[in-house]
């Protein structure tokens, strides 16, 4: 399946894109998203444990399962206040 | 009510719109832009957001807050874009019939958009360097963008 | 700034007051005239002080609170005489670097007002009773102005 | 020597007045004061273990000495805010 991901803040500067279209196994984890990105933008490596991952406005566990038309974000920790 | 915004908060008219006569206590948390962090000045910040997520999760919240706390009326409502030192970049504020409940209702509220409101703050530094604020993330490594900026941040 | 007025409170010019890019938190806290209160229905508030001494344990208390936390600002005002549902009995307002400062400084500002400065609360109840409020005193022995009156309490 | 005393609140009402001038032996105690007190006002009788004496803006003890020129209150629990 391809999923399109939104990226924020730090993560969206060190990709150099603010959404990123990627292909996963069907069933795919929000954990295996993470791999498939850095896998995409090494420099999101030094980040990568303590980006997080949003299916559909809620925060995902590594095991959250994808889906095709989920709307699916990743950043790092926030800030706001 | 909750609300993100690209203009100026008002905070009177916030507590205004909580004020009832069910209630004896407001309780009103500003967030304003500080001048100096761990000794470095700031000249200004930049609050981005992801929109839909971040008013789902306050949403999520004041729903919380309801059900635990005897809520009269309460308003969130964070800045996003440019905000200059001492503007206010974040009102929370809540009426209940006690003030305990609503020192704790507004003291909950603030702590936990900190934690879980997927909004981030850019330092931008007076010496000319930017970082995008992360908790739990080592500062972004960034060059200086001149010698004569290096030597001056050096000297804070 | 420490305040006792018959006028009504300005919150906003008090938030305004205490605001500064040296503070990043501003806590402001107001007691407001409540209705209904243990199940009987106020109609207005009268407050009376002792003014000199009020003014001092104010001053007391802004102080202690300074000694305690880095208060950029801080603002008391209580307000006295006649107040109607809804109005401002007293305003607390505390500006700090950080939030938790602001919040456990006006709280203790407002918690050590309530039991040391001397400034009392008469209830006037809907049904035309009156009482002085007095923590830790059974409340007064009052024969109810007429035989309507008596009955239509005994229904609350 | 003699003594003026400021009332508040319902301790004024049960006086019936705001200020009371008392004869006070040289050296007394705001203990001695609220006796005193209880004395000339008998319907401050039932309120009197809670009633609190403050000298010169400043809380009293029942240990306080008093003196003739001192700014003398007393009044019940405080319900401000």
């Amino acid at each position: 399946m391809i999923v399109s991901v939104q990226m924020f803040a730090r993560a969206r500067d060190l990709a150099a894109t603010d959404r990123v279209q990627l292909a996963l196994p069907e069933g795919a984890h929000a954990g295996e998203l993470k791999d498939a990105l850095a896998e995409r933008f090494p420099a999101l490596r030094p980040v990568l444990p303590a980006l997080l991952v949003a299916v559909n406005g809620a925060y995902a566990t590594a095991e959250t399962v994808l889906f095709q038309d989920a709307e699916i974000a990743c950043f790092p920790p926030v800030s706001g206040g | 009510m909750i609300r993100l915004t690209h203009d100026p908060i008002d905070p009177a008219g916030l507590t205004q719109l909580v004020r009832s006569p069910a209630a004896g206590a407001v309780v009103l948390f500003l967030g304003t832009v500080r001048e100096m962090t761990a000794g470095r000045q700031t000249a200004f910040l930049e609050y981005d957001a992801y929109p839909a997520m971040a008013e789902a999760q306050l949403a999520a919240l004041d729903a919380e807050a309801r059900a635990r706390w005897p809520i009269v009326e309460a308003a969130i409502v964070h800045r996003l874009g440019r905000l200059d030192l001492g503007e206010i970049s974040v009102a929370v504020v809540v009426s209940t019939p006690h003030r305990d409940q609503a020192f704790d209702a507004a003291r909950f509220l603030i702590d936990r958009l900190k934690q879980v409101v997927p909004i981030w703050k850019k330092e931008h530094f007076s010496d000319g360097r930017t970082e995008w604020v992360h908790p739990g993330l080592p500062a972004e490594e960034q060059p200086p963008r001149s010698g004569a900026d290096a030597e001056r941040s050096d000297t804070l």
